[in-house]
């Protein structure tokens, strides 16, 4: 059943006891052309463009929990593709197009708002750094704006844009286009599509093993039993060195956990997506209301979906620092994410030395803007035994062979990036 | 929050540490091939359990030291000076 | 206006005096002791809010942190605050609370259409729609209504006046909770000489017996109360913590706790914080945090006026207020039953008990009093729908087996569902929980981190049980924190209570389309789990997010279990099956102001001052952060602009002579037999070979090659040294080098600590540097004395005072220079004195940005723009000083392909041949294309150079060093510039340096 | 007024600030020399070399300090120590008490400048401590004569008891001087404290 306002209307009158299941819980078959680990956004993205544009329709979607359920659904939602360097410019804005057409791609409505993203800057360093990187930008064919303080307190009266700050703003770099996505309707939304397309999207199904034979992928153990394929996708983020070992590989990742919160729901006070990269901070508020906010990682390694407070009070401390009227309102909830955290701070989306075996992950603070790109050339990748142009940078061996994509310039101590 | 035991000034909290990283990385000689010095400088193996790391206490005593951690659950398991092992050898 | 609904006696508000508060504008009078909603309800408000998605009246459901719907904002200036819990916010004079949430007025909202269209807004209806037309404008356009109509209070929008601070605690035994677990578990610990904690959310201790009748040892709670608190608190190590809520239960036993210091008070008193937030470490917790009551579904169980039962008791019995007049209460064990008595001792008509349970069941001490007592009580029926519009009228009863429902007028309604022990903080602990069947809840049951639980929050519903619990964990926890117990003490004791069982009923089956609300707060149904199990949304965590059950300020804490029943029942599995959601931080919301403490506004990192700083601010100068260093930008004089200050300041330096402020670059010392040997391993160049008494560039590289650092060292004595960093790196570099000594090379003999806070240092350049410096040192400065690169130790003339001194012969400008150290306590006098010194030649003093000018014009990198983190020293045009003599961090994986390739970007100087150099520039070969435009490089730096009168700059280019000559063009679409520019090499004046050998 | 008025409160000038009461007391502890000790804690020859320089033993045991004639000697990490002095004339020259330790297998820093002490003294000084510094200021764990790093706040500090507690030394580096001195009299205010006249460390 297609969802629109008439259907919602119709379904209204049989009190919504007609709605069908936006996806099956079937159970696995022996075998698929291709499997996918990891139903989060990039997992199920991938199955759903394996579908779509390759035809590969005998997918499965292997998923240790709940679909959705890992950084996908619990991120703070931005999106956006200000980034300096060519391949993670391409790459992103590559994604930032797809994000616009989404809903109607995918019939669910994934709520792409793109209000802004503005990233504040506090000093004449910092500002040539954002200069030139909204130059890039604006090279490469991506929208990008600087903005004067004046201009940001106009626009935000909130903002505390005054020269006593502790890290006085001084100007911003915005992104008209950037801005955020219901995170749980990408999932979801997703989820639909392939399922719709026939891929098995299976829950609660992890994969504990990958069996290799002669060199290449003949399989995956799971905890609902063998399943063989040839073809097999990584996409499960904070736990993408698990899954690599399993074929023997190590990766320039480390798994760090991220906090996020959010306060309690009150009318809109802020209407676009402010970031500064000199106090660690982001904030947007969502539709319900609340400010979602997040800064740094805890910095240590962990699988453990939840932090300490050290990390949270800074990151609240650097939002009353640029919100100084929000010290009122109160913390909701607060929790955490494992990030993949790559040693040059972009992602992997390629071939690993494995036949079969391809990987989308490495994804840091940002994979959930990467979402339908990652989806789409990692169902390339592995359709076509090759990377697309768009992907091409991405590889494991760009780190042996001296390629790195480091937007930070910080080096290989993975939780800087 | 981290309570980390520092070998040498006791259990401290979390704040007064600086994060090292693995702690099990051996550093190869000057002359080795590049793709030792590769393995060292960018692969991990990012264990979901006990990780043995590196943890500066650098609002303390200024040592280095390691730590065993589950990076499933947070519970520290032994700390040590870097030149001992940690107790039951290597993870 | 009098207080109505006010009994004469009973609870622990202070009749004798009277507090004037207003809500939504209409004045009220309440007594010290009640809590905004008491108050409220003394007067007979039961409609105090409207909810998130229909905007249906809503009323006080609960007496405590569980209230879903009573939720006001406080007016008071910018002290304003939305989203309060009435039912935890204490009443002061003068207290101005408003509803939310509705438009115009709490009783005529027009946002209530919302719930005549709700067939139209089933849980996840947004994801279904909204997609026409194609597009994300429009979007952003139903966007804009749909943000405006959801939310509920609004957000101050004035600076917050208070502030707020932190406190760590340690102890060995912190007890969460103090009611009658609470309070016999601190004392039994800290019988034992435990170190003990005691926090309560509320402001007066007695948890949920505050006011109550039963007797403890005897005596009325409150005389046991106040003599457990007296003990409590003339014992020194036991720190009594009342209006504090645990909120937070982090690893090794850290838990985050919130002390209300002055919200019972119009505005905090002098200097005292709002609200502090205590880290406290604790040996093991006891969690005696009671228990939270749960409704029942069923249509119209969210009118005004339907409470759960223990609610209404405690109105009665703590406050002393009579929420009704006539009640219906409906439940499904005994618990209600004491609401019962109680509201009927306090002369309310209890028109009905509609007990879900057979007869057989009702065989407790409390039914067999309700009975005697002449309380109808209808066994094996139900509330079936109530009735009302902004208040109940009255409720359809039904007997379960079957049969016409029968209508009862009534002004309250009073649900128990049961009883959910509060395990937010047991399972934020990573404690395990496991289904009680018989109780029909969740109880804790292991954990991994040092916590027990204890009284109703371990499942003990019986005053006497609970209070033996209680007492019993104090000691147990005590034992585990190393405290034996003393002498044996018996536990406090209360009259036992015989109980029936309980039986598990989570909704009321209705006719269609009937709203039975399980999460009152988000407006979630009985039908929107039922969709949400039909569409595939099953697990649990599905349901959540797509129904956003248990999502709101309330988290749940009446309605999860219900759902959660809800779902398994729809998908036919056990409820431990389905389990619970995550419980997560915070227990109850917490102000960001206190979350971020003494961290706020100008105080979010500290500030470093160099021992100038006074000096450069009573000279105008304009500071500059440099990382956490204040710094001077440049000296504007009066009418001046920055640009012109730095470009006099740039000028005069080349001209006459300067003094920078150098205080905050990174200084390292090093001693020991082996720090030649280190430095060679650190540094790409050579060090063997440095003497003593001069100093000499390095370079740094991180193991992945790249340029990690630069600065000089010195070799002050034949096993001393000392090393400079750049001022971002300098906490950086000193751990790098504490990490290669302590855990790579711990057989070098080599000291190092940091003496970056001993010095302070300003470098003197220009070509009348020497001339002023020879008036104030004591050594011979002559080239032949004190050649480029020496070191040496002097003494400087501060008028009548010698201060000691080191002088280095280095130069960052170009010019002839010296930078002179002096302990910082003579930071200020040496500059003053050099300052002086320098009048005759026209010294300036010049700040960061003529700094850079003159850094530029010489074609020096530096870390950031040019050293970026992803250049190599030969992309810097310095890979001549990489050592083929040594080794060094780096140098392996410099062999990797990619960072030999002729294609690298690497460093050129730029100059502009018209108009001038933007800012953040691009290099490209041709502007006029098509985007995306190829890159091939970006200005790194750049500035008029007053000295050559031209824009200059520094860049980065592809294959740079081969296009010296070229023309290219510098872009700044930002800035909608483009410029041509000359490329060639990075050194623009005195490329041989003979100005600084002079 | 509820707010702590910015221009007194974190005043360096002696009197009293914040509510009325006084029970709390804060000053500078001046110092003069402070010389930074390196090397292996089992030489002999290094104890003896810093016995003859400080003539005083250096303290083996973590979180301890030792005294002599004028110097104390506070436990910084297993292979540094802190030789402080109030007056310099109880330290003599620098560079060749260095080269001396120095040949003893040791490393001498002067460090004198660095640091800038304030005492806290009265009943609340353990809870004006804990309002920044994640240590334990409880007796049975933080008594006479133990010394302990950490931070107040964000800055690294060295926290000293001389004497019995209340009693509490804070050592922090002079560049945050300004901010941490700020923090503690804000910590201070609500308690009312009273700002005493330098005097010298110990
Ligand atoms: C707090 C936080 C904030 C963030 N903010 C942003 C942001 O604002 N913008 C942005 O772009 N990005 C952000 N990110 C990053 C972003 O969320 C992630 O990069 C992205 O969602 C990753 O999607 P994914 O599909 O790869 O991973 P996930 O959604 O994590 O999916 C991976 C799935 O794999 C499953 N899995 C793992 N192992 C196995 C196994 N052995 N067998 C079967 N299944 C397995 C997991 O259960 C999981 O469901 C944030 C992340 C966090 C934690
Ligand atoms: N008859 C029943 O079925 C039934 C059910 C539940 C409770 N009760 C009654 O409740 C009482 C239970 O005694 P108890 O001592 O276990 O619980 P309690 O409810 O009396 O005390 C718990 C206290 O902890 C506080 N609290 C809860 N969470 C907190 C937090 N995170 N931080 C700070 N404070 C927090 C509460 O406000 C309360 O004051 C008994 O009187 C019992 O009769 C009866
Ligand atoms: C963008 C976003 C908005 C959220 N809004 C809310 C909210 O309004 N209420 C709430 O209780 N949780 C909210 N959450 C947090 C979730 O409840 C949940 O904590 C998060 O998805 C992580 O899952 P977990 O806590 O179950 O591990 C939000 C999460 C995200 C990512
Ligand atoms: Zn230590």
């Amino acid at each position: 059943m297609r969802y629109s306002i008439f259907s919602l209307a119709r379904n209204a009158l049989s009190r919504h006891e007609h709605w069908p299941l936006a996806w099956r819980s079937p159970e696995p078959k022996r075998s698929y052309e291709a499997i996918v680990v990891g139903g989060g956004g990039h997992g199920l993205a991938t199955a759903y463009y394996l579908a779509k544009e390759h035809e590969i329709n005998n997918v499965a979607v292997l998923e240790k929990g709940w679909l959705g359920g890992g950084n996908t659904g619990r991120n703070t939602t931005i999106v956006r593709s200000n980034y300096h360097l060519d391949p993670n410019a391409h790459f992103y804005e590559f994604s930032l197009k797809l994000w616009e057409t989404l809903s109607q791609e995918l019939n669910f409505n994934v709520m792409y708002s793109a209000r802004g993203v503005l990233n504040l800057v506090h000093s004449p360093a910092d500002m040539d750094a954002a200069i030139r990187r909204g130059n890039a930008m604006c090279l490469n064919g991506i929208d990008a704006k600087f903005l004067s303080r004046d201009q940001i307190a106009a626009w935000i009266p909130e903002l505390d844009t005054s020269s006593s700050a502790r890290f006085p703003i001084v100007g911003g770099l915005l992104q008209p286009r950037g801005g955020t996505v219901r995170h749980d309707a990408v999932a979801w939304g997703y989820a639909r599509a392939a399922d719709a397309c026939g891929v098995d999207i299976i829950q609660n199904c992890e994969v504990t093993g990958i069996r290799l034979d002669g060199g290449a992928v003949s399989g995956v153990d799971t905890t609902r039993g063998f399943i063989s394929t040839r073809k097999l996708g990584i996409a499960v983020a904070g736990n993408s060195s698990r899954l690599a070992a399993m074929a023997g590989i190590r990766l320039p990742i480390e798994s760090h956990v991220l906090q996020a919160m959010v306060s309690e729901p009150i009318k809109p006070v802020l209407d676009t997506v402010v970031t500064s990269g000199v106090v660690h901070f982001y904030i947007s508020q969502s539709d319900k209301g609340e400010l979602v906010m997040g800064g740094d990682l805890d910095f240590y390694n962990s699988y453990a979906q939840r932090g300490n407070l050290p990390a949270l009070e800074h990151v609240v401390a650097a939002c009353l620092a640029l919100f100084p009227s929000f010290g009122r309102l109160r913390q909701l909830r607060s929790w955490g994410g494992i990030m993949d955290m790559t040693m040059d701070g972009s992602p992997i989306i390629a071939k690993l030395p494995v036949d079969g075996l391809t990987m989308t992950g490495g994804w840091c603070y940002g994979g959930f803007k990467a979402t339908p790109a990652s989806g789409w050339l990692h169902a390339y990748t592995m359709a076509r035994g090759e990377p697309h142009r768009l992907n091409a940078a991405f590889t494991l061996e760009r780190f042996a062979e001296g390629r790195m994509i480091d937007e930070s310039g910080t080096g290989p101590k993975a939780w800087a990036h | 929050m981290l309570l980390i035991p520092c070998p040498w000034c006791g259990s401290r909290n979390q704040v007064e540490f600086t994060y090292g990283g693995d702690a099990t990385l051996k550093r190869p000689p000057p002359d080795a091939p590049v793709e030792a010095w590769y393995e060292f400088v960018y692969l991990r193996d990012n264990p979901c359990g006990p990780h043995d790391e590196l943890w500066l206490h650098s609002a303390g005593c200024r040592r280095w030291l390691k730590v065993r951690r589950d990076t499933r659950t947070h519970d520290i398991l032994a700390s040590a000076r870097p030149d001992q092992a940690l107790p039951g050898g290597e993870p | 206006m009098t207080q109505s609904h006010r009994l004469a006696a009973g609870g622990i508000v202070d009749r004798s005096r009277t507090l004037d508060f207003s809500f939504d504008g209409a004045a009220y009078q309440g007594h010290p002791g009640d809590m905004l909603a008491s108050a409220l309800l003394a007067n007979g408000v039961h409609l105090v809010g409207r909810s998130f998605k229909y905007h249906r009246p809503r009323g006080i459901v609960t007496a405590g942190a569980d209230e879903p719907n009573a939720l006001v904002q406080l007016a008071r200036g910018a002290r304003t605050e939305p989203n309060t819990r009435a039912t935890q916010q204490e009443l002061y004079q003068g207290l101005a609370a408003a509803s939310q949430n509705r438009w115009p007025s709490l009783r005529f909202d027009v946002g209530a259409l919302n719930d005549v269209l709700s067939p139209l807004f089933p849980a996840g209806f947004y994801y279904k729609t909204f997609m026409w037309p194609p597009g994300p404008r429009w979007w952003l356009k139903y966007e804009h209504a749909i943000r405006r109509a959801a939310g509920l209070g609004h957000a101050p929008r004035n600076p917050d006046p208070d502030h707020y601070q932190h406190r760590h605690a340690h102890c060995d035994v912190l007890v969460i909770g103090g009611g009658p677990a609470g309070l016999a578990a601190a004392q039994s610990a800290a019988r034992c000489g435990a170190r003990v904690i005691l926090c309560d959310e509320n402001a007066a201790f007695g948890g949920s017996v505050r006011g109550a009748a039963d007797a403890i040892d005897g005596a009325p709670p409150a005389s046991w109360i106040a003599a457990c608190v007296d003990q409590l608190a003339a014992n020194g190590d036991v720190t009594l913590l009342p209006r504090t809520t645990a909120f937070g239960y982090y690893d090794q036993n850290l838990v985050g706790l919130i002390e209300r210091v002055a919200d019972h008070l119009p505005e905090p008193p002098p200097f005292t914080p709002r609200q502090r937030l205590w880290h406290v470490r604790a040996g093991i917790v006891v969690l005696a945090s009671g228990a939270l009551e749960r409704g029942i579904a069923y249509a119209g169980n969210d009118l005004p006026g339907t409470m759960l039962a223990g609610a209404a008791q405690a109105y009665v019995s703590r406050y002393g207020v009579k929420p009704g007049t006539r009640a219906v209460i409906f439940a499904n064990n005994d618990s209600a039953y004491g609401a019962a008595l109680q509201l009927h001792n306090a002369g309310v008509t209890v028109a009905a008990i509609a007990d879900a349970r057979p007869q057989a069941a009702l065989f407790g001490d409390h039914p067999q009093r309700a009975r005697a007592d002449g309380i109808p009580i209808l066994p094996g029926s139900a509330i079936v729908r109530a009735h009302g519009r902004l208040r109940v009228a009255g409720v359809d009863l039904v007997s379960l087996g079957g049969g016409a429902a029968r209508r009862i007028d009534c002004d309250l309604v009073c649900v128990s569902g049961g009883w959910n022990p509060a395990v937010h903080l047991y399972s934020q602990s990573r404690g395990k929980l496991r289904y009680d069947d018989a109780l029909a809840t969740f109880l804790p049951d292991v954990a991994p981190q040092a916590i027990v639980a204890a009284g109703a929050a371990n499942g003990k519903f019986d005053l006497g049980a609970i209070l033996s619990d209680g007492h019993a964990a104090g000691f147990v926890a005590a034992a585990r924190a190393g405290f034996a117990a003393p002498a044996r003490h018996a536990a406090p004791a209360a009259d036992a209570v015989s109980t029936g069982p309980l039986l598990p009923l989570w909704s009321v089956p209705a006719r269609r389309g009937a709203k039975c609300f399980v999460d009152w707060q988000n407006d979630v149904t009985v039908a929107d789990v039922a969709l949400a199990a039909r569409e595939g949304y099953r697990s649990v965590e599905h349901l959540k997010r797509y129904t956003t059950l248990g999502m709101g300020t309330d988290q749940g804490k009446t309605g999860n279990i219900v759902g959660l029943a809800l779902l398994a029942a729809e998908l036919g599995v056990a409820i431990p099956r389905v389990g619970t959601t995550t419980f997560r931080p915070p227990y109850t919301p917490v102000t960001l102001g206190t979350l971020a403490g003494h961290e706020a506004g100008a105080d979010l990192e500290p500030t470093r001052h160099s021992a100038m700083h006074d000096w450069h601010v009573e000279h105008g100068a304009r500071m500059l952060n440099a990382g956490l260093w204040k710094r001077p930008h440049s000296y504007p004089r009066p009418g001046e602009s920055e640009d012109d200050a730095a470009n006099r300041e740039a000028k005069n330096v080349r001209n006459r002579v300067g003094l920078v402020d150098v205080s905050t670059l990174g200084k390292i010392e090093l001693q020991g037999r082996d720090v030649a040997e280190f430095l060679n391993r650190v540094y790409i160049n050579r060090w063997d070979t440095l003497a003593v008494g001069r100093c000499r560039y390095g370079v740094m590289l991180r193991d992945d090659g790249m340029v990690f650092d630069d600065g000089t060292t010195s070799r002050l004595s034949a096993t001393h040294y000392l090393m400079t960093t750049t001022t971002l790196n300098a906490v950086n570099v000193m751990q790098h080098l504490e990490y290669l000594l302590q855990v790579e090379w711990p057989e070098l003999d080599v000291f190092a600590t940091s003496v970056t806070e001993q010095w302070a240092a300003a470098a003197l350049s220009g070509p009348m540097a020497r001339k002023v410096l020879a008036t104030v040192v004591s050594i011979d400065v002559s080239n032949a004395a004190f050649p480029f690169l020496a070191v040496g130790d002097c003494e400087l003339a501060a008028g009548k005072a010698r201060i000691p001194a080191r002088l280095f012969r280095m130069s960052y400008s170009g010019e002839l220079a010296y930078e002179i150290h002096v302990p910082v306590t003579h930071g200020r006098a040496m500059w003053e004195a050099v300052m002086a010194a320098g009048e005759p030649f026209g010294i300036m003093a010049y700040g960061t940005e003529a700094m850079s000018t003159l850094r530029i014009e010489k074609g020096h990198v530096v870390v950031g723009p040019e050293a970026d983190g992803r250049t190599t020293a030969d992309d810097l045009g310095m890979g001549k000083l990489v050592s083929s003599a040594k080794s060094c961090i780096g140098k392996p994986l410099l062999a990797r392909p990619a960072l030999t390739s002729p294609d690298r970007w690497q460093l050129v100087g730029l100059t502009a041949i018209d108009g001038m150099i933007p800012r953040g520039g691009k290099l490209v070969a041709d502007p006029g294309q098509a985007a995306p435009i190829p890159m091939l490089g970006h200005v790194s730096s750049w500035c008029w150079s007053p000295n050559l009168d031209a824009s200059i700059g520094l860049a980065l280019l592809e294959r740079g060093r081969a296009r010296h000559g070229e023309t290219l063009w510098a872009v700044s679409p930002l800035a909608d510039a483009r410029v041509r520019v000359r490329v060639g090499p990075p050194c623009f004046i005195d490329p041989e340096g003979e100005r600084l050998r002079v | 007024m509820s707010e702590a008025d910015p221009t007194t409160i974190g005043s360096t000038a002696p009197g009293h600030y914040g509510s009325a009461s006084t029970a709390l007391f804060l000053r500078e502890a001046t110092i003069a020399t402070a010389w930074n000790v390196h090397g292996d804690a089992g030489s002999a020859s290094l104890r003896a070399e810093v016995q003859r320089i400080a003539r005083l033993v250096l303290p083996m045991a973590a979180n301890t300090t030792s005294k002599g004639e004028g110097v104390t000697a506070l436990w910084l990490g297993p292979q540094s120590w802190l030789l402080v002095a109030a007056d310099a004339a109880a330290l003599g020259d620098f560079a060749g008490a260095r080269d001396a330790v120095n040949a003893a297998g040791g490393a001498l820093f002067d460090v004198s400048a660095s640091r800038i002490a304030y005492a806290v003294d009265g009943a609340p000084a353990a809870a004006i401590m804990a309002a920044g510094c994640p240590l334990d200021f409880h007796p049975r764990h933080f008594g006479a004569g133990q010394c302990r790093q950490s931070l107040y706040g964000r800055v690294p500090a060295l926290f000293y008891r001389h004497r019995e507690p209340p009693d509490c030394t804070m050592l922090v580096a002079r560049s945050f001087a300004h901010d941490v001195w700020r923090s503690l009299c804000t910590a201070a205010a609500p308690c009312g404290y009273t700002v005493r006249a330098a005097a010298p460390f110990g």
